[in-house]
Formats: C-alpha cells, sequence, structure tokens
C-alpha cells in the first residue's frame, strides 16, 4: 500500500529524511516513534505533499501510495490528497458549526440534502454522534478538544480516505479523550491504512501492528511488527539493544 | 537532488485558469509600477539631452529659454529638512512618553489620534496654512510675508508628525521586555533604561521611521503649493524667503505644458528626480524599518 | 539635581509633549468645527454651488468625490486582490517576492503628483480617455494599490497555517482552498484595505487637479469622457482666494465635509480591524 | 452559500451601486464644449456658458489655468475654445502654425498696478513706469524710495504664462517675459494674488480691474508728467495703457454649436454678462 524507494528529504541543505526503502501494508496501524527533529513528521507530510507550500523543501527517490508515484509530475495532488487524510497535532475546526465543519471536503461533492446523512453517519463512525447530534448548528470551537479531534477525524472521514495520516493527535488531549481516540482507530482499521506518529512508547506499542522507528532521517532496523494480542516483552527492552536510541 | 516538482515562477498550477487571472492581475501592478519609473525616465530624456547636467544645476527657469532645477531640488530639500529637524524631537519624545510610560489603553488610544491624523488630507493642512500659518509666521516673525520655505517646512513637520511618531513608537516598543527587565534588576531607572537600553534597540526602526516621513513630506504637493510662495529662486542660506519644491512646481505648471514639448519633458525630469530621491529613501527606510523589527 | 528630579522633570516634558501633539489633533478638529459650521446651513449638502463657489452649497462636488471614490476602489480592488493571492497562493519564488514587495513601498511612497502626471500622459493622452472621472479614477486606482494590497496580504499572512494545513489535507483544489478558507478568514482585513484605500483615494488633490476635475459646468458626468466637480478641487480653488470671507467661510465647510467623509472610512476600517482580530483569535 | 460568501457578493454590489455607474450614453445630450484658460475671462465664460446652457443643449466645462494653457490646450486639441486675456505670441503663432488659431474678442479688461490699501493709505497713490520697473527689477526696495511708509516692498509677481503679467511687462518694459529678480513672491490666479495682496501690508502686483477692492487698491500710473487714473473711465476713452483684449480662440473654423456660443458671449446678452463680470463689452470701444 505505501512504499518508499530510496526517498531522501531536505530543507535546503539540511537532510530530513535519507534513503527510505521499506514498505508497509494495507489496512493495518503503524507506529512511528522518534526523538523530536527525526524526521517523522515530514514522512508523514510527503505522503500527502503537504510540503509543496516550502520553498526551499527538495526531495530525491519515490514514495507510491497505492501504486501511484505521489511526486511524479502530473501527479493530481488533490486527488492524492483525498485519498490521504491527515490529522494534526492540534485540532483545527474552521470557525463554523458543526455540521459544516464535518462536510467541509465534501460540501461540492455531493447534494445538500445529503448533508445530514452523510454527517451523520461519519459522526458515528467517530462516536461523536451522540455528543452533538444536538447542537450541530453551534460553533464547533465551543466543542472540547478532544471531541474537536474526533470532530476533525470525521471531516477527513467524509472525504473517503484510505490512509490516515495521524501526526501526534492524542498529545494535546486529556487521558480519557486519548483512549476515547485510540479505541476509534482500532475500529478503523478494517477499512484504512493508518500510520500514526507518537512521541509515547507504550502507545505505540499498544495501538499497532508494527512499529517504525526513525532517526536521524533513517529507519532503524528493529522496526518489528508487533504480534498481537500475545504482549511481547517490554517495549523498552527491545529498544535497549538499539544503540544511541534516547531514553 | 532532482529538480523537484515543477518549482518556479509558476509552481506545479500550469493548469489553473484561475491562478492565471491572479497572475495577470499581479502583471498589472507590476506594470503599474515599473511603468511609472519608466514613462517618467522616457519623458525626460528630451530635457536631459539638451541641457545635460544643467539641468539639475541650473539657477534659472524660464520656460522657453532655459530649464534649471537647482532652485526646486534645493527648496525641497531645504523645506524636508527643516521639517525633520523640527518634528524629530517632538516625535521622539512623544513615542518615548507612548511607549515606555503611558498604560496600555491609553498607548492605543494615542495611536488611534496619530492614525487618524494621519489621515488628514493635505488640502486641508493647504487650507489650515494659508489662513492661519502664513499670516502667523509672519506677524510673529515680523517678516515682510508669511510665504516662506520656513512655513512650508512648519506645515509639513505638522503633516508627517504622526508618521513619525507611530513608526517610532513601534519601533521602541518591539524591543522585547526582556531587555528592560535584565536592566530593572541592575537597578536602572526607567527613563535610564528607556535612553540606554530602548533607543539604541530600536534605533534602525526609528532610523526607517524618519526616512520614510522625509519621502512623505518631499513628496507633499498641494499643502506646500498654497504656502511656499512659488518662487524659483536658489534660497541661499536664509528660511524666511520665498522658494519653490519640486512637487508645488509640478502642481503648477503641469497644466500648461500638458503633455508635449520640451517644456513638459523638464517636468518630467523634475519628476524624475523627486521620483529617485523618494526612492531611495524609502528603500532605505524599509531596510531599517525590517531590520529593526525582526 | 538628583537623579530622581531630573528623571521627572525629564518624564514632565516629554508628557507635555506628547500631550500638545494629542491636542494638535483636537485644535485641528475645532477649528475645522469653528470654521467649517457656519457654512453648513440647510442646504450646504445638497445644494449647488453658486457665484464660483462662494455660496450655495457643494453637493456635486461631493457627489464628484465619491463617485471617483468608488469607481478608484472598483477598478483597484481586483488587482490588488489578485496580485496578493498570486504573490502569496502561487509564486514559490521567494526573491521576486521580495522584489515585489519592494515594489509596493516604493509605490506606496511615491509622490501623488507623478501619478498624475504620469497618468494623464498614459490613460488620458494615449488611451484618449482625456481629463475625465475615467481618467482621475485609474490614476487614483494605482495610487491606492499599495494601499490596499498591504492591508489584504496583512490578512491573508494573519491566516493561521493550521486552517491552510487542514484544507489541504482535505483535498481542496488550490482556487477551492482561495475561496473557502483564505478569502472568508481575511474578508475583514480586505474591508479594512478597501476603506483605507477609499479614505485614501478621497483626500487626494494633487493626483486629480488636472487629469479629472473642471470649474464649472458640470453636474454629474453624462459620458465616460466628461470630468466632475470634487471636494478637493473646490477647496483648493477657494483656498486660493483666501483674503475673501465669503469664499473661506466656504472652503472651510467643503473641508468639515471632507475631513468628516475621511475620518468616518479610517474609523470604519478600525472597527473591521477589531473584529478581524477577534475573528482569527476563536 | 456561506455569510462570507454573502459578504462578499454584497461588497461587490456596494461597490457597484456606491460608484453610482453614470450614464455611459451620450444620447440626448448635445455637444460637449470644453472651455480652458486665463482666470480673467473665466467669469465671463462661466457665467455665459450657465446661460447658454439654459437654451441650448450643448453641455460648457470651463475650466482655468491661465493664457498660455488656454492657447495650447486648443492648440494641442485638448479644448474646443481657449481663453486667453492677451495677444497670441509671436513664439506661439511660429509654434502652433498648424493649428490655424482664430481669435475672437468677447471683451476688454484693463490690468492695474495695484498696492495694499495700508500703502495706499500712507499716501502712495501714483507710480511711474520707471519706479515700478525699479521695484520689480530689485532696484528700488523700501516704499520710502516711492513716497511711501519705511517699509520693504513686497513684490508680487504672476506666473510667466499668465496673461495679465504678459501686458503688464509689455507695458513697464517693453518685454512681455521680461525677467524680475525684484520678485518676492509668485502666485497663479487673479484671485490668488488678490488674496496675498490683500493678506500683506506693503505689497505691489498686478491685476485685473475686476478684481480691485477695498484691500487692493489701484494706483495711478505717471506717464511721462501725466497722471493716468486707473478707472473704467480713461479706458473706455483710449488713454489708459495697459489695455487687452479678452479673447476666445478656436483652432480652425469652429463647429457651430461653437460657434452659437461664441456669438452669444458676443451678442447683447453676453456682453451684459461681460459688463456685470467687471469688463468693458467690447463694442464699446474704438481704439
Amino acid at each position: 500500500m505505501i512504499q518508499f524507494k530510496n526517498f531522501s528529504a531536505a530543507f535546503g541543505e539540511r537532510k530530513i529524511l535519507q534513503e527510505l526503502t521499506f514498505s508497509l501494508p494495507a489496512n493495518s496501524i503503524t507506529s512511528i516513534i522518534g526523538a523530536s527533529g527525526s524526521g517523522k513528521t515530514t514522512l508523514l507530510r510527503v505522503l500527502c505533499r503537504m510540503n509543496d507550500r516550502i520553498e526551499n523543501f527538495r526531495i530525491e527517490g519515490s514514495v507510491f501510495v497505492d501504486g501511484m508515484d505521489v511526486y511524479r509530475p502530473g501527479t493530481d495532488v488533490y486527488a492524492l490528497r483525498r485519498k490521504v487524510g491527515m490529522i494534526f497535532q492540534k485540532p483545527c475546526v474552521f470557525p463554523k458549526n458543526i455540521i459544516d465543519n464535518v462536510i467541509f471536503g465534501v460540501r461540492k461533492k455531493i447534494s445538500k440534502k445529503d448533508y445530514p446523512d452523510v454527517a451523520e453517519k461519519v459522526l458515528r463512525e467517530v462516536f461523536l454522534w451522540e455528543e452533538v447530534k444536538d447542537r450541530l448548528g453551534e460553533k464547533a470551537t465551543t466543542l472540547s478538544q478532544g471531541q474537536q479531534q474526533r470532530l476533525t477525524l470525521a471531516r477527513t472521514l467524509a472525504v473517503g480516505p484510505e490512509v490516515l495520516l495521524m501526526d501526534e493527535p492524542t498529545s494535546s488531549l486529556d487521558p480519557k479523550s486519548t483512549a476515547a481516540i485510540e479505541k476509534l482507530v482500532q475500529s478503523l482499521k478494517n477499512r484504512h491504512t493508518i500510520l500514526w506518529v507518537t512521541h509515547q512508547h507504550d502507545q505505540a506499542q499498544s495501538i499497532a501492528d508494527q512499529v517504525l522507528v526513525i532517526e536521524k532521517g533513517q529507519v532503524l532496523p528493529l522496526s518489528v511488527p508487533i504480534v498481537r494480542p500475545a504482549k511481547p516483552a517490554s517495549f523498552t527492552s527491545v529498544l535497549q539493544n538499539v544503540q544511541g536510541y534516547p531514553e | 537532488m532532482k529538480a523537484g516538482f515543477g518549482r518556479g515562477l509558476f509552481g506545479t498550477h500550469h493548469s489553473e485558469p484561475v491562478g492565471w487571472v491572479f497572475a495577470a492581475m499581479n502583471f498589472i501592478f507590476f506594470l503599474c509600477a515599473v511603468g511609472l519609473g519608466l514613462f517618467l525616465v522616457v519623458e525626460s530624456v528630451p530635457i536631459l539631452r539638451s541641457e545635460g547636467w544643467g539641468f539639475l544645476l541650473g539657477e534659472n527657469w524660464w520656460v522657453g529659454e532655459t530649464f534649471g532645477a537647482l532652485p526646486m531640488i534645493c527648496g525641497s530639500l531645504i523645506v524636508t529638512g527643516l521639517a525633520i529637524f523640527l518634528v524629530l524631537p517632538v516625535a521622539l519624545s512623544g513615542a518615548l512618553f507612548t511607549s515606555e510610560y503611558l498604560p496600555s489603553s491609553f498607548r492605543r488610544r494615542v495611536k488611534g489620534i496619530m492614525e487618524l491624523l494621519a489621515g488628514v488630507p493635505g488640502i486641508i493642512y493647504g487650507l489650515l496654512g494659508v489662513s492661519f500659518l502664513t499670516v502667523g509666521v509672519k506677524d510673529v516673525l515680523n517678516l515682510l510675508d508669511g510665504n516662506t520655505l520656513f512655513t512650508a517646512g512648519f506645515l509639513l513637520a505638522i503633516m508627517i508628525l504622526p508618521t513619525v511618531l507611530t513608526l517610532s513608537e513601534d519601533a521602541l516598543h518591539s524591543v522585547p521586555s526582556e531587555f528592560r527587565e535584565a536592566a530593572e534588576s541592575l537597578g536602572l531607572t526607567k527613563l535610564q533604561i528607556a535612553l540606554w537600553v530602548v533607543l539604541p534597540q530600536s534605533l534602525p526602526g526609528i532610523v526607517g521611521a524618519v526616512l520614510l516621513g522625509i519621502g512623505r513630506a518631499m513628496g507633499e504637493t498641494i499643502a506646500v503649493m498654497l504656502v511656499i510662495g512659488s518662487l524659483d529662486r536658489v534660497p541661499g542660506f536664509n528660511l524666511f524667503v520665498s522658494g519653490q519644491t519640486i512637487p508645488s512646481k509640478l502642481g503648477r505648471e503641469a497644466v500648461e505644458a500638458l503633455g508635449s514639448g520640451l517644456h513638459w519633458s523638464a517636468l518630467m525630469g523634475l519628476g524624475l528626480t523627486l521620483f529617485i530621491m523618494v526612492a531611495v529613501l524609502t528603500f532605505f527606510g524599509n531596510l531599517f524599518v525590517r531590520r529593526s523589527s525582526q | 539635581m538628583n537623579a530622581i528630579t531630573a528623571e521627572k522633570m525629564v518624564l514632565a516634558f516629554i508628557g507635555c509633549v506628547t500631550f500638545l501633539i494629542v491636542a494638535l489633533l483636537f485644535s485641528i478638529l475645532a477649528i475645522m468645527f469653528i470654521k467649517g459650521l457656519p457654512a453648513m446651513h440647510g442646504g450646504f449638502l445638497f445644494d449647488e454651488s453658486r457665484d464660483f463657489g462662494r455660496a450655495g452649497g457643494i453637493f456635486y462636488q461631493s457627489a464628484g468625490t465619491l463617485i471617483l471614490m468608488g469607481v478608484t476602489v472598483l477598478w483597484s480592488l481586483p488587482v490588488a486582490l489578485g496580485s496578493v493571492l498570486f504573490q502569496t497562493e502561487y509564486l514559490e519564488s521567494g526573491k521576486f517576492k521580495t522584489f515585489l514587495t519592494q515594489l509596493t513601498y516604493i509605490l506606496n511612497a511615491t509622490p501623488t503628483i507623478l501619478f498624475g502626471l504620469v497618468g494623464y500622459l498614459f490613460f488620458g493622452v494615449y488611451l484618449e480617455a482625456g481629463v475625465s472621472w475615467v481618467t482621475g479614477s485609474l490614476i487614483l486606482a494605482v495610487m491606492i494599490l499599495p494601499t490596499l494590497q498591504v492591508s489584504i496580504r496583512e490578512a491573508v499572512e494573519a491566516l493561521p497555517e493550521k486552517y491552510r494545513e487542514a484544507g489541504m489535507a482535505l483535498g481542496l483544489s488550490r482556487p477551492a482552498q482561495i475561496w473557502r478558507i483564505i478569502l472568508p478568514q481575511s474578508f475583514y482585513g480586505m474591508v479594512t484595505g478597501v476603506l483605507l484605500g477609499l479614505a485614501r483615494a478621497a483626500g487626494e488633490t494633487a493626483a486629480i487637479m488636472f487629469t479629472a476635475t473642471t470649474f464649472s459646468g458640470i453636474r454629474f458626468p453624462q459620458s465616460f469622457s466628461d470630468p466632475v466637480p470634487t471636494l478637493q478641487t473646490h477647496i483648493l480653488v477657494l483656498a486660493q482666494e483666501a483674503a475673501n470671507p465669503e469664499s473661506i467661510a466656504q472652503a472651510w465647510g467643503a473641508g468639515l465635509v471632507l475631513l468628516g467623509l475621511v475620518f468616518l472610512l479610517t474609523l470604519a476600517a478600525w472597527a473591521f480591524r477589531t473584529r478581524m482580530v477577534m475573528e482569527s483569535e476563536l | 452559500m456561506g455569510r462570507y460568501q454573502r459578504g462578499w457578493i454584497g461588497l461587490v454590489l456596494f461597490l457597484s451601486i456606491g460608484s453610482g455607474s453614470p450614464p455611459a450614453t451620450n444620447a440626448g445630450t448635445g455637444l460637449r464644449i470644453q472651455v480652458v484658460g486665463s482666470t480673467t475671462v473665466l467669469p465671463v465664460a462661466s457665467r455665459a456658458a450657465q446661460k447658454f446652457m439654459e437654451s441650448s443643449s450643448s453641455r460648457i466645462l470651463v475650466n482655468a489655468g491661465g493664457s498660455g494653457v488656454g492657447i495650447h490646450s486648443v492648440a494641442g486639441g485638448r479644448a474646443d475654445i481657449g481663453m486667453a486675456s492677451r495677444a497670441i505670441s509671436q513664439d506661439e503663432k511660429k509654434r502652433f502654425e498648424k493649428s490655424h488659431l482664430k481669435i475672437y474678442p468677447v471683451g476688454l479688461d484693463a490690468v492695474a498696478c495695484v498696492v495694499s490699501s495700508e500703502i495706499y493709505q500712507a499716501g502712495v497713490r501714483q507710480l511711474t513706469p520707471q519706479q515700478i520697473a525699479g521695484i520689480y527689477l530689485g532696484k528700488i526696495r523700501n516704499w520710502k524710495e516711492v513716497g511711501g511708509p519705511d517699509r520693504q516692498i513686497v513684490v508680487v509677481d504672476k506666473e510667466r504664462h499668465r496673461g495679465t503679467r504678459h501686458v503688464f511687462m509689455q507695458y513697464i518694459f517693453g518685454n512681455a517675459s521680461q525677467r524680475t529678480p525684484g520678485t518676492l513672491l509668485v502666485t497663479g490666479s487673479n484671485n490668488e494674488e488678490q488674496a496675498k495682496i490683500a493678506q500683506s501690508d506693503a505689497a505691489i502686483g498686478m491685476l485685473s480691474f475686476a478684481w480691485i477692492n477695498d484691500d487692493v487698491k489701484a494706483v495711478s500710473l505717471l506717464d511721462q508728467g501725466k497722471e493716468i487714473l486707473p478707472t473704467w473711465e480713461t479706458v473706455r476713452r483710449g488713454n489708459y495703457p495697459i489695455v487687452r483684449k479678452l479673447n476666445f480662440i478656436t483652432a480652425g473654423e469652429p463647429k457651430s454649436e461653437i460657434k452659437a456660443f461664441i456669438g452669444f458671449v458676443k451678442g447683447p446678452e453676453g456682453q451684459k454678462i461681460v459688463e456685470e463680470s467687471g469688463y468693458i463689452p467690447i463694442g464699446n470701444f474704438q481704439p
């Protein structure tokens, strides 16, 4: 589903990702961990070409999503982004009401009378429907942070992506909301390929099918599939085998 | 590394018609700005060819005989210089007080008033000038006549005061408060902090503000035209005589020469001179302002 | 004299200076009101001027100023908006962007009389629009272009990056991004720019005094090549008769109206700017 | 359609309505006649135009600028009628040969040498051309030297292309474009010059008779021992030396509407306006 081939990326002279070659299967959850500045976020962002606006961003090699070369000239970048949805660290809702936010990405693609149905469907998918069904006309900014994050997820799901990129989606949330999102992601796994960047090793371990450790722009060899549900040896002990990995 | 994906001027979006519309709009803007300068240059070629350097250095402007821009250039420099000389201490005092002493709600009010003042049309200042200032200057200084370079400089000082004040205040205010706190902890008084710490830090911004003020003063037409006396003579060192600035000359004679002939070319030559002076000032002004805000 | 006394004296001095500067605004306002109000007889705003402006009202002059202002913004807004969006959303070369920004600043500082000279030659002579409201508004449009651009650019650039990224991540095409995220979010900034541009156009005299206006014989322009009477040039003509009490009284009246118009626009611009700041803090 | 989008459309509508969208058609309106030039002739043209338009479909726009501007504009095709308070100079005749300028005198004016009322009150009632020349050349700097109070002279000159200056300098110096190093102040229109002289208490200047009032007094000219009073009486008798015709100028044969307007000004109604404006109707004067 997702494949990197000799892929490198750099901001000007500063290399961020170096010679990555690996692939990830469809319908699985991959956790990506690594220190700050190791290139995790960049790795996610190249998958939907979010760095196009950055002037000195350069790439080399290729990335494939579902067999499509992301950086091939002529690629329909908007179609790509609809196929590869991204959730950010801080929930970003537009200053509009809830339902407008949910259908923001598909407003022109479906007819107006379908708005409520589509909204209900995706809101149910993110377990938000019961909480907001009576206040769909209210401003989305009145929701709690955890609700907002689920709302952005619903907004992305409405577009119908195959791949979901999640850039530390729970780092600004309280434990309860975090748990809700984690549970939600598990339920989405059947239909989506999910990449989840996180800081927290235990989170990475508990939700993911495989863990990718990035350091200084390179994927460390220990990126192992986690056999579930059987608990592996404590993740930190695996890490101890890797030299130089910061605790 | 490979060239990436269609970098360069038009990015990846050759196929977006909307983008081309925007590009066209941008092109119009570009044409306006560049065309203005180009026009001035092209139109002033005849006068530069016929008068050479004499155009800039000549002391006489007699239509049909000789065109010398020196009286106007001197007038512009004197009037602008005087305006800055008058405005600087006042504006800096005001800026220092507003930035360092006034509580923020008052500060915003003062800034608002300055912004309103900055928008007062030149013609209103001109009206105030002919009704009060010329007569006032004449009576107070016991002059022969109140239409002088000094009057024009004074009026311009009032006109550019809000601009200079508010931009200098921005520069002072943008000095991070850590500097002030650090100095405070050393036992400096507020005034000492302002003069020794804040002022030096914000100097580029203040210089920029002054340069931008000069630019505005140099280009003002109407208000100056009404009070300066319109005499094309190199004024020497006496401020209390009539004179002429480049814009006031243009304002007075543009209609007569409109569109053709050597006279028109001479006026365009004056315009070009003014344009260059102001463009250079603005360029450095913005450079300083930006350096201070970084 | 010790340091504390010196400090207090300096403080008192610069405080006084600041007070005087603020007082300047109020004295200008006061003068305008004291001198201008006597001219404000019942029909001042709605009467035609008579006897070369020495009597009557300023109806057609006000109308002319409004026409020029409105048409000016109509020319200028699309160009300003388009070029800003091009520069912020499409253009990727940083150097060219800096160059264009420099151009904006230089255009902004260019003496207005030069717009009049060059504009008359280009629009009036080469494009054969003559001395007319079209020429005048085109000249003013070029003149206020930087004002609009700076305001709009500020608004667009103040837009938090997260909105932009959220839109991108949903796969919005660039035009959709502009229409649905950038324009709504920078709407108030744009209104601010338009209002400030209108104020600037309303206050301008030098650029239009020989390119767009006429002394007498015109009420409303009836064709594209007609000039208009304007408040600004009306005041200019009357101000040159500074010794004639009737003329100067009428000039103060017209001045008060013009100043009121400019202040009103500026204040409205503030109101919108405050609104913008509040919206973006949501 | 969101609130913002509605706002947008509103803004555009506001601007298009606010701009008034003046009717673009020319239908129903007559010819537009542009009259440009001398501020001396301006009141006549402006009043006459107002009167003329009551009974005509033509629209007459009148604009100031000075005689030079009037001649240039009409020769350059930027105006239909030029107003000039002087004759066309040799230089201009040569430059605009191709335009076939035609002159229509519509009235008569006299230019007076004027002084501030304070000076007049102090006893300066008459000046010789030599004295005036001395003042303008900067040789005489104090009113004392010409019989006035001990006060420096504020010498007010006019812009070089002004008709008033042409005839005045022609009489004083015999040279219409005489350079005057004594000048202290330069003004443009008659109104402006009048204002500056009135604001001063020691000024000398030149003004058309129509602008003379209580603050700005005309002095007699003392020419070869003969005192010439600045009155309409002396002008009418042909004794006053600084007299000029007020002219309308066209380039070539004018269109019928323009001709009609010129005819109107030269006719009885127009001549009445000339008189009301403070000038002498053209018919009354035989040089």
